[in-house]
């Protein structure tokens, strides 16, 4: 097992520098055939762990690979720690990951830039396995902050355009924002720990539990504050309310991206932290209520906007958004089991949506507006099916004690739990869970009907009529709609489908094969995972041993709901699925409607809550604004004025006075001379 | 017997006389040249007074040498006055400016 | 290699350099320069090589007796090793930097630079004191010609706020060195290192040298002398001035204010703080809002170095070390931004943000080494930015939260600026057809850039092979200081545990459960 | 008490030739005035029982310095019109720190405390004879103890003489057949001819 | 006393008299035609005094055994090296002085006579503990200088220099005789060992006011602030070679006996001038500086600058001690290469008409035109300022250190940070030199003897001056202790 975690990890940064330094020379072809192969190697490789852990046969291991860091007490180094939790994610990762490599042989088939793509993909998966490897806090932030690189290197992939970098630099940023905890966290667990190891911190942990620090001026409780801390770089990570804001954005990049780091992966670094760290934030009762609050709410408000979004990748970008709220207030309730659960399970629905809007996105030229969308499920049949099953696994559909998609079992798990810990924190958190899967079936059922429903509407779209005038040639040159006002500059010009036949003469095709056995596969993830891996990741403490913090009394408690918590998510769903049938295909005006009924709320939903807006005017605007002062009035006009310049000026007027002094006259000269000696005498006189 | 004293203020009184020539005068570069042999007579007056209240002859002798001086002074003085003279075509002190800053 | 002068033969070299540079046409005396300074580099390499780790505190110890009382010591620890190092390294990147973008009075910029380079090794490995003044001082000469006779439109002005201040700032600190002999009784280093100056009198001579450093790092709000001289200066100008003139500062606090005066330096830990704090911000913040690559990447400097002077007064071996480490990694790292600057000012001749975009097509692997610096400017994990981050910041948590709040603050700034600059210059439309006609990197800039950017991993992947030399020399400093270490804000206090879990439920299991769970955590302690 | 008399005769004379000396009008008028000053010091310096010294005054100043002042002042042709003795622009302020020295200097030195004046006490070695004459007693110190002293300034006297002779003295070669070629190229019709005005009846000017 | 030993004492005086006689003789009868040669006979006859001075700055001298003419003429170590300075910087101003007046056609005879009788008031001077032989060298050096300054006598600047520094020179020593005759009958005598005696017990005003009047008289003579008005406007007047003979010889020769009057005969009241000479110091190196920002002319400019190190000189002074004086001579002696170097880079200066260039305007872009001379200027420059390896810091740092060992530390500290306003112009000379454009208009090549001077003084001044310095030192200590031996 050394041995193979070692390619696993490494096989991925070693196809991407070759990809990256030499893909020029080596070509496309084989720069994608080594980072593809080296991704599915180290998934091969992964799945026996993962099998080995889920049948017991496997320990714990660390592999020490280079000293890192020895300054004082600090210490660490590069060492791969394989444990349950790990496992887990390593398969998620590297079966993800290679799928989407896969995907993006045909998703990325006309990019003339594919040696880099692949290279940054393979670089993300390399950062991402450091991450879940890590065996002390660093390196778990090296990939971190590894995987931002990624992230920002794909979102703005597409560098041409201004948007992707925007985006690009608003997701590092933000990010940023959320590292800022995580490494005052890290610094906070050294002061109090001496040590960054995570196995020395949580054993430790519970000795502190009662000890109190001044942090910033504030007395606090010691691992309340340190917890809170890494919860923020958690949130930032994983787009939790208030630091999501770059998630949508995120969506610049190419969708498979999106499939793979910000759906699959990279999102779940936050939900992973926090189960790596279970016992220490078992310790931390106000950090975890935090958690709690925050997944609830979360949960709930992403999927607010994500029913109002005509973006497809932004509506799934939302929901990921939201399904993270479940995961966390799932382990703010103390069922770490079952946010990796649903994290694992997600993973591959919420993979599959995005590759499915991917190979949508494809057949409709890079057509990412939904309105333009519609009897797509006669055009894209395989992709529609695809599409299907991950909607009802993202849904919960199942019926109880018999069989579930994928969410059905952990989202009801994760409802469970919640009401079974039964404080007002995750009271409030399973009620606004339970809103949520409501808003969840709605707007999965929405963008199905939307998409594969309905009469062809896609006449209007830019990027069609681009498609039909011009071929297909060069896709990165077409502006997808603008992320920021998608929904508002198009919309007025939605066509009138009746009109006309709605197809402009285009004709959507299915995408070709290699993007197709992703989606099969993931399919199979999306419809069984659940079913199959229930019992370990919820009710098997043996399974986790003790990589997470197992609650056996929160499991039994959750077994222990009432019957109409279990059948809550159920009834959200269906509920949701009326809905959206409902409006989108028995009264297609219906939205239309309802959005003026409720005006208001709907422009709050449609316009994300005025988050953007928000920090824009808190802190963009004023840091550019400061920039400025700063600069101008701080820096040129007080300290340079006052300091150097001014004392140049003193100088220099006082050596225009000295030249006046100096008149040329004898009898000036003679007057300084005498009031020299006046002086002198005046002086020792007094 | 007059006191050192009102010699002592009557050197005093040339001596602030003599700088006064200096730099109150403005046009005219040969009174102040008097106005240094004023000094210098100041200087005498203290010597010789100072000499003969003392009891010792040190003063005169350096008197004497006071005057050696000032007579070559004088001379030099003069020649280059002359000089500047012969230059500028002027010897007003207002004039004696054309280096300055 | 015992025997063997090898500082003074360092010294030597780049002299002999100089001179024939003054008296040799344009292309050999870029020749000259090369040899000088790669001879330097081996000279320097089998310095470290022969460094013995561990041993004795200074090696390589030289001596002899000059006139007015002070002596020709030289001698290194392992911070000063380290730092010369960087210069060595530095400097034969900084004649390739010029090969061709200098073609005015080759022959003197080549030797003024070769003077720079001894003055380098000079300062860090004197051991007396008015000896390091010497070099500290005479650096003023060769910068203020490079940044005058080979600068911008704007160089007088430049070369001037350069000289007066750096001037102003160092000459109180000479008033200061002087009565440190006169007291102690000796300007030797190692000798003043241990004596104990009254607290009182510390306090003034903490001033003093604050006064020089403080200009020097440079640290707000006498910074604005960097942004103006690093604007003119050329690329090599820039890329010493940030990559080991500034660093002068910081060894100067490393190896007198903190050691010397320990009590001062607690004393005073809490302006060096506020002005650090104020630092991180406001420069970053100016840096967001430039037009100007290098005064953006100036301003990233000032902010960078508080974070230095930040860590060196932590008074904990983290702070130091990360200080020294983000000294180091600062070196490369901003160098390197400069000389990238360098590259496509030599093809355009501007330094407007504006008139580039879109670099990563034409100049794709000029991206990707611009790529690097940048993140390792902002503080990638896997580059010497972050381990110096890092390791410093640590060191001042210790000390203070608030302090590291405020400096981390400026690192997502820090993020923000970069990213931006990275993004108009690298990134977006190509608007301008001449940058866009702009050939990518000539083998002369790769060997330029490709040993820094190897540097830069090296650092931030294994940085022990540089933190193992230091380690000790700090630790003797910490140990140095620690009477006069200020209690850490933390004020942690330990208090009974928790009997529960935070998600305790009362349940059936309970009993036998708690006991299992503790057996959990211990397993897991006892795996790693 | 004929003693006081001359006393405050030669003082109150010597002061006000000396304000004459630098307040009259005419260089010729302060020379004389500076003579009557000489005379009235050297008054003073008999009747402190310098003679040699008081005679040396009036041959050296008024035999020789006042004459060359006079022979110079003749010489120069000064327009004495144009001589108007002028002061400084703030005349009273000259004035008035001119009399603070003076107010500084006589309280200072305590010259106001009659009869408590404390001098330094001389060592005894150059006191005079008493039985001798003061230029005897002058002159044996002169040639005995102060030789080297007086030996120098008779160099100085020589350095006075040398200098005023090459200051003023031209020979013909340089005075005219100086020839500066510099000087004749660089010549242009605008600075070598001037435009005047003369006025009527005073002549032309050159 | 014995005469035989006295006159053994000022040999180099006598050797100075009897070459002044001869030359002038030679010059009398030789006319303008034997100018080269009385040059180089004076310069040897100064070689001669300097190598007969020597013996008494090796021995160290010092005390009773120096005293010649009863007290009145002391040829101790101090005095000699004093002197050899003097020498050293005579004989270049001889040697730079035919190239400069062969131009004009002005060089005559007179002017090395003149230079020699100078050198020997100024010999004088340096020796003398006594007021009367104080005031004779002094006037024999003053009066000798005033001709030279007005040496050029056709030339007008040369004639109002001469006028100027007549004037407020005969006021200054009017001042200073003043001072001497309240001296002289507040304490009861001239000699300098015979005031300090006479002082040991206290002060009486008057003795005090003597004091002050004659420390201003020679503030004068060493141009400190503020009795230095004089010095810009005759540094520009005279004639190159003059000026760079005023700006180093009389200088140090006033410096020397400045020293020597605070140090020796006022010694015992060291604390009563000290405020004194403490603020001179300041205000000459704030105003020297201040006054050469905003100058065009470079010998006026440098004129201040002499202003602005004569202020550094007077801060060794203050502190009063035998280190503080070795530091003085120690300055003296890089001020005085320092000087010699500027002074004749400047003479060096020609346009293709072979006039002397002046001013900044002129010489824009040196660097690029008369490489040599503009490097030589940048380090004398450079040096001047302060700024290590080259020797002029070395001089400051000394000067402060001495200070400091006094425990003036605020002085020390003042008059440092001051330096940082001269270094301002210092470095404006390097940056109109290697950073404007050139306008090339100095051609014409210079003497043999002055690139001699220049490039000695160049690497005097130079890291290589190094060498040099530690001889440098111990004889300026031994100066030192030799004037201290008596105290």
């Amino acid at each position: 097992m050394q041995s193979s975690i070692l390619i696993i990890v490494f096989l991925p940064l070693l196809a991407a520098i070759v990809a990256g330094l030499f893909g020029g020379a080596l070509g496309k072809t084989v720069s994608k055939a080594i980072t593809t192969g080296a991704l599915f190697v180290s998934c091969a490789l992964s799945w026996p762990i993962f099998l080995g852990f889920l049948g017991g046969t496997a320990d714990a291991q660390v592999v020490t690979v280079l000293q890192w860091v020895s300054s004082g007490q600090l210490t660490f180094d590069w060492a791969l720690r394989v444990d349950t939790l790990t496992a887990v994610m390593l398969v998620v990762i590297t079966s993800v990951s290679a799928l989407v490599h896969l995907y993006s042989w045909g998703y990325m088939d006309e990019d003339p830039h594919q040696q880099r793509f692949f290279a940054y993909l393979s670089l993300f998966t390399f950062a991402m396995l450091m991450l879940v490897t890590a065996d002390n806090l660093v390196q778990m932030f090296f990939g971190w902050e590894g995987v931002g690189l990624a992230s920002y290197l794909l979102i703005g992939f597409w560098y041409k355009k201004p948007s992707a970098n925007a985006a690009a630099i608003k997701a590092f940023v933000v990010n940023r924002v959320g590292d800022l905890g995580f490494m005052l966290g890290i610094f906070g667990t050294f002061l109090v720990f001496g040590t960054v190891s995570i196995p020395q911190i949580l054993e430790m942990a519970p000795t502190m539990s009662g000890s109190s620090i001044t942090f910033m001026g504030m007395r606090l409780m010691t691992m309340d504050i340190l917890c809170i801390l890494l919860f923020i770089g958690a949130m930032g990570k994983s787009a939790q309310l208030g630091l999501h804001t770059w998630l949508p954005d995120a969506m610049e990049g190419p969708t498979p991206v999106s499939a793979l780091i910000h759906a699959a992966t990279m999102v779940t670094a936050g939900v992973f932290m926090v189960c790596r760290l279970s016992p220490m934030f078992e310790t931390a009762p106000v950090a975890l209520t935090l958690v709690t609050v925050i997944g609830g709410m979360t949960a709930l408000f992403a999927a607010t906007i994500g029913t109002t979004q005509w973006d497809i990748k932004r509506v799934i970008a939302y929901s990921t958004c939201s399904q993270l709220g479940y995961m966390f207030f799932a382990a703010g309730a103390g069922a770490y089991g079952v946010a990796m659960f649903h994290l694992f399970t997600h993973a591959f629905f919420k993979a599959l949506l995005f590759l499915g809007a991917g190979a949508v996105i494809h057949a409709m030229h890079h057509e990412q507006d939904m309105r333009y969308y519609g009897g797509l499920r006669k055009h894209i049949p395989i992709t529609f099916w695809a599409m299907m099953a991950g909607t009802l696994a993202i849904t919960g559909v199942g019926v109880l004690g018999v069989f579930g998609f994928a969410g059905f079992y952990s989202k009801d798990a994760i409802l469970e739990a919640a009401f079974a810990r039964g404080t007002g924190a995750a009271n409030f958190a399973f009620w606004a869970g339970a809103i949520a899967a409501l808003l969840t079936s709605f707007y999965s059922w929405r963008l199905m009907f939307l998409t594969f429903w309905g009469k062809p509407r896609w006449a209007d779209s830019e990027h069609i009529q681009h498609a039909v005038h011009h071929g297909h040639d060069e896709p990165e040159e077409h502006n997808p709609a603008s992320q920021e006002d998608a929904g508002e500059s198009v919309a007025h010009h939605v066509p009138s489908t009746e009109e006309r036949d709605g197809t402009a003469g285009y004709h959507p095709h299915e995408a070709p094969w290699v993007m197709l056995v992703p989606l099969m596969v993931l399919s199979i993830g999306a419809v069984f995972a659940g079913f199959a891996f229930y019992e370990p990741f919820v009710d098997s403490e043996d399974f986790w041993g003790g990589s997470i913090f197992f609650n056996y009394d929160l499991v039994h408690a959750i077994h222990g709901v009432p019957l109409w918590v279990k059948l809550t998510a159920t009834a959200a769903m269906l509920l949701g699925l009326a809905t959206a049938w409902l409006a989108y295909i028995r009264n297609p005006k219906l939205p239309e409607a309802a959005a003026e009924q409720l005006g208001p709320i709907y422009r709050f939903f449609l316009n994300k809550w005025y988050f953007d807006e928000l920090y824009n005017f808190l802190f963009v605007k004023p840091a550019f604004w400061f920039g400025r002062v700063f600069w101008k009035q701080l820096d040129m006009g007080i300290i340079d004025r006052f300091g150097p310049d001014g004392a140049a000026w003193v100088v220099r007027q006082s050596a225009q006075g000295a030249k006046r002094i100096q008149s040329g006259m004898l009898n000036t000269y003679a007057l300084v001379m005498l009031l020299g000696v006046l002086a002198a005498i005046t002086w020792v006189l007094l | 017997m007059i006191g050192i004293e009102h010699y002592i203020i009557v050197s005093a009184i040339l001596f602030v006389l003599g700088v006064l020539g200096i730099f109150l005068n403005r046009k005219n570069v040969i009174t102040i040249l008097m106005a240094i042999e004023l000094i210098l007579l100041a200087v005498n007056i203290n010597l010789v007074a100072f000499s003969a209240f003392l009891g010792d002859l040190t003063g005169q002798i350096f008197a004497m040498f006071v005057l050696t001086v000032a007579a070559g002074e004088a001379a030099i003085g003069l020649a280059i006055l002359v000089i500047f003279f012969r230059d500028r075509g002027t010897i007003a002190v207002d004039d004696v400016n054309r280096m300055k800053g | 290699m015992e025997g063997l002068p090898i500082l003074s033969l360092m010294l030597l070299v780049p002299l002999v350099g100089a001179v024939l540079c003054m008296f040799v046409n344009a292309s050999t005396a870029r020749w000259v320069a090369l040899i000088a300074t790669l001879i330097d580099l081996l000279l320097g390499i089998a310095l470290w090589a022969s460094f013995d780790i561990g041993g004795a505190q200074w090696q390589f110890t030289e001596r002899a007796d000059l006139f007015a009382g002070f002596q020709y010591a030289l001698g290194i620890d392992g911070i000063a090793l380290m730092l010369i190092m960087l210069s060595v390294f530095l400097m034969p990147i900084c004649i390739l930097a010029s090969w061709t973008s200098v073609t005015r009075r080759v022959g003197e910029y080549m030797a003024a630079f070769l003077v720079m380079e001894l003055l380098m090794i000079g300062v860090f490995a004197a051991q007396d004191i008015l000896l390091f003044y010497i070099f500290f001082e005479a650096g003023l000469i060769p910068m203020y010609l490079i940044i005058g006779i080979w600068g911008g439109a704007d160089r007088i002005y430049a070369s001037f706020k350069f000289f007066l201040y750096t001037l102003l700032g160092s000459v109180v600190m000479l008033i200061a060195m002087l009565w440190m002999v006169n007291e102690a009784g000796t300007g030797d280093i190692p000798t003043l290192l241990q004596y104990d100056f009254a607290p009182e009198a510390q306090t003034w001579l903490w001033l003093a040298f604050f006064a020089s450093f403080a200009v020097k790092m440079p640290m707000w709000p006498v910074h604005t002398w960097l942004p103006a001289a690093h604007v003119q200066a050329p690329t090599a100008g820039s890329v010493i001035l940030a990559g080991v003139l500034l660093k002068l500062g910081g060894y100067g606090f490393i190896r007198f204010s903190l050691p010397m005066f320990p009590e001062a330096s607690a004393q005073f830990m809490w302006l060096v703080f506020g002005l650090s704090m104020i630092a991180v911000v406001v420069t970053s913040l100016i840096a967001l809002v430039q037009h100007d690559m290098k005064k953006l990447i100036a301003y990233s400097s000032v902010a960078h170095m508080a974070i230095v002077t930040a860590g060196l007064f932590a008074f904990n071996a983290q702070g130091i070390e990360g200080a020294m480490v983000m000294m180091l990694s600062h070196g490369l790292v901003s160098g390197a931004l400069f000389l990238c600057v360098g590259v496509i000012y030599d093809r355009l001749h501007t330094r407007e943000i504006e008139r580039y975009g879109g670099l990563a097509i034409n100049m794709p692997r000029y991206a990707v080494f611009f790529l690097l610096f940048t993140m390792a400017s902002i503080g990638l994990p896997g580059t010497s930015g972050f381990v110096a981050e890092f390791i410093s910041l640590a060191g001042v948590y210790r000390a203070s939260s608030t302090t590291t709040f405020v400096l981390t603050t400026g690192i997502i700034l820090g993020a923000g600026y970069m990213l931006y600059l990275y993004r108009r210059v690298v990134f977006g439309e190509q608007k301008n057809a001449d940058a866009a006609a702009m050939p990518d990197l000539n083998p002369r800039e790769w060997l330029m850039l490709a040993p820094v950017a190897a540097a830069v991993l090296w650092m931030g992947v294994y940085p022990e092979s540089f933190l193992a030399p230091m380690r000790g020399d700090i630790a003797a400093i910490e140990a140095r200081i620690a009477r006069a270490a200020p209690p850490s804000d933390a004020d942690l206090v330990v208090g009974q545990p928790r009997a529960h879990e935070a998600n305790y439920i009362e349940g059936e299991h309970d009993a036998d459960h708690g006991a299992a769970e503790g057996e959990h955590a211990e397993a897991a302690g006892e795996e790693h | 008490m004929i003693q006081a008399i001359a006393f405050y005769l030669f003082a109150f004379l010597v002061i006000a030739s000396g304000v004459l000396t630098i307040m009259s009008r005419n260089p010729v008028h302060s020379v004389l005035w500076l003579i009557l000053a000489f005379f009235n010091a050297a008054g003073l310096m008999v009747l402190l029982g310098a003679e040699f010294i008081a005679m040396l005054l009036v041959v050296v100043y008024v035999g020789a310095v006042a004459v060359l002042f006079l022979f110079v002042v003749m010489m120069l042709d000064v327009d004495l019109a144009e001589l108007r003795a002028g002061f400084i622009k703030n005349f009273p302020l000259g004035i008035a720190i001119a009399l603070v020295l003076l107010a500084e200097l006589v309280l200072g030195i305590g010259a106001l405390s009659a009869g408590h004046l404390e001098l330094g006490t001389a060592t005894g070695e150059n006191a005079p004879n008493l039985e001798v004459s003061n230029i005897t007693n002058i002159g044996a110190l002169l040639y005995s103890k102060y030789v080297f002293v007086f030996e120098a300034a008779g160099l100085i006297l020589l350095v006075a003489m040398i200098g005023a002779i090459v200051l003023t003295h031209r020979d013909l070669k340089t005075t005219r057949g100086h020839q500066n070629i510099t000087r004749q190229v660089r010549r242009n019709p605008k600075e070598a001819t001037q435009m005047k005005q003369p006025t009527i009846g005073e002549g032309v000017e050159l | 006393m014995d005469y035989a030993t006295s006159f053994g004492l000022v040999i180099p005086e006598l050797v100075l008299t009897g070459a002044g006689l001869v030359l002038l003789m030679i010059a009398a009868f030789g006319g303008e035609k034997s100018s080269r040669l009385v040059s180089i006979l004076a310069a040897v006859a100064l070689g001669a005094a300097g190598a007969l001075t020597l013996p008494a700055l090796i021995d160290g001298a010092g005390g009773e055994a120096t005293m010649a003419f009863y007290q009145q003429f002391s040829a101790d170590a101090f005095a000699s090296f004093a002197k050899l300075l003097v020498y050293i910087a005579a004989i270049a101003c001889l040697m730079i002085a035919p190239g400069f007046f062969g131009r004009l056609r002005a060089m005559r005879p007179e002017y090395p006579v003149l230079v020699l009788f100078a050198t020997l008031g100024m010999s004088i001077m340096v020796s003398a503990t006594d007021l009367m032989t104080l005031y004779i060298g002094l006037e024999l050096n003053s009066l000798a200088a005033y001709v030279l300054a007005s040496f050029l006598r056709n030339d007008s600047r040369s004639a109002e220099a001469g006028l100027k520094y007549f004037v407020l020179g005969a006021l200054a020593s009017g001042i200073l005789l003043y001072g001497m005759s309240l001296t002289y009958g507040f304490t009861g005598t001239t000699s300098f060992a015979g005031i300090r005696l006479a002082q040991e017990a206290g002060l009486s005003t008057g003795a005090l006011f003597g004091l002050i009047f004659v420390l201003a008289g020679l503030a004068f003579k060493i141009s400190a602030v503020p009795f230095h008005m004089w010095t810009p406007d005759v540094y520009e007047g005279a004639p190159t070679p003059v000026t760079t003979f005023f700006a180093t010889a009389p200088k140090v020769a006033a410096i020397a006996l400045t020293a020597r009057v605070a140090l020796d005969a006022f010694g015992s009241q060291a604390d009563a001038w000290r405020q004194i000479v403490i603020f001179a110091a300041l205000a000459s190196i704030v105003v020297g500086a201040l006054g050469a920002i905003g100058q065009n002319n470079l010998k006026r400019l440098l004129a201040y600058s002499s202003i602005n190190n004569v202020g550094f000189i007077l801060i060794g002074l203050a502190a009063a001690t035998a280190e503080g004086a070795s530091a003085m001579l120690f300055y003296l002696a890089i001020y005085v290469v320092m000087s010699l170097g500027s002074f004749v880079a400047v003479l060096m200066l020609r346009n293709g008409d072979g006039e002397n260039l002046e001013t900044f305007d002129d010489i824009a872009g040196l660097s690029s035109t008369r490489p040599g001379i503009a490097w030589c200027l940048l380090i004398m420059m450079f040096s001047l300022a302060g700024i290590p390896p080259l020797m002029g810091f070395f001089a400051k740092l000394e000067v402060f250190r001495a200070v400091v060992e006094a425990g003036l530390i605020p002085l020390a500290v003042i008059g440092i940070a001051a330096s940082v306003i001269g270094a301002f112009y210092y470095i404006k000379f390097v940056k109109v030199m290697f950073f404007d454009e050139a306008v090339n208009r100095a051609t014409k090549s210079a003497s043999a003897s002055q690139w001699a001077i220049l490039v000695i003084c160049a690497i005097l001044i130079s890291p290589l001056g190094w060498f040099l310095t530690r001889g440098l030192e111990m004889m300026t200590d031994t100066a030192a202790a030799g004037l201290f031996a008596g105290v």
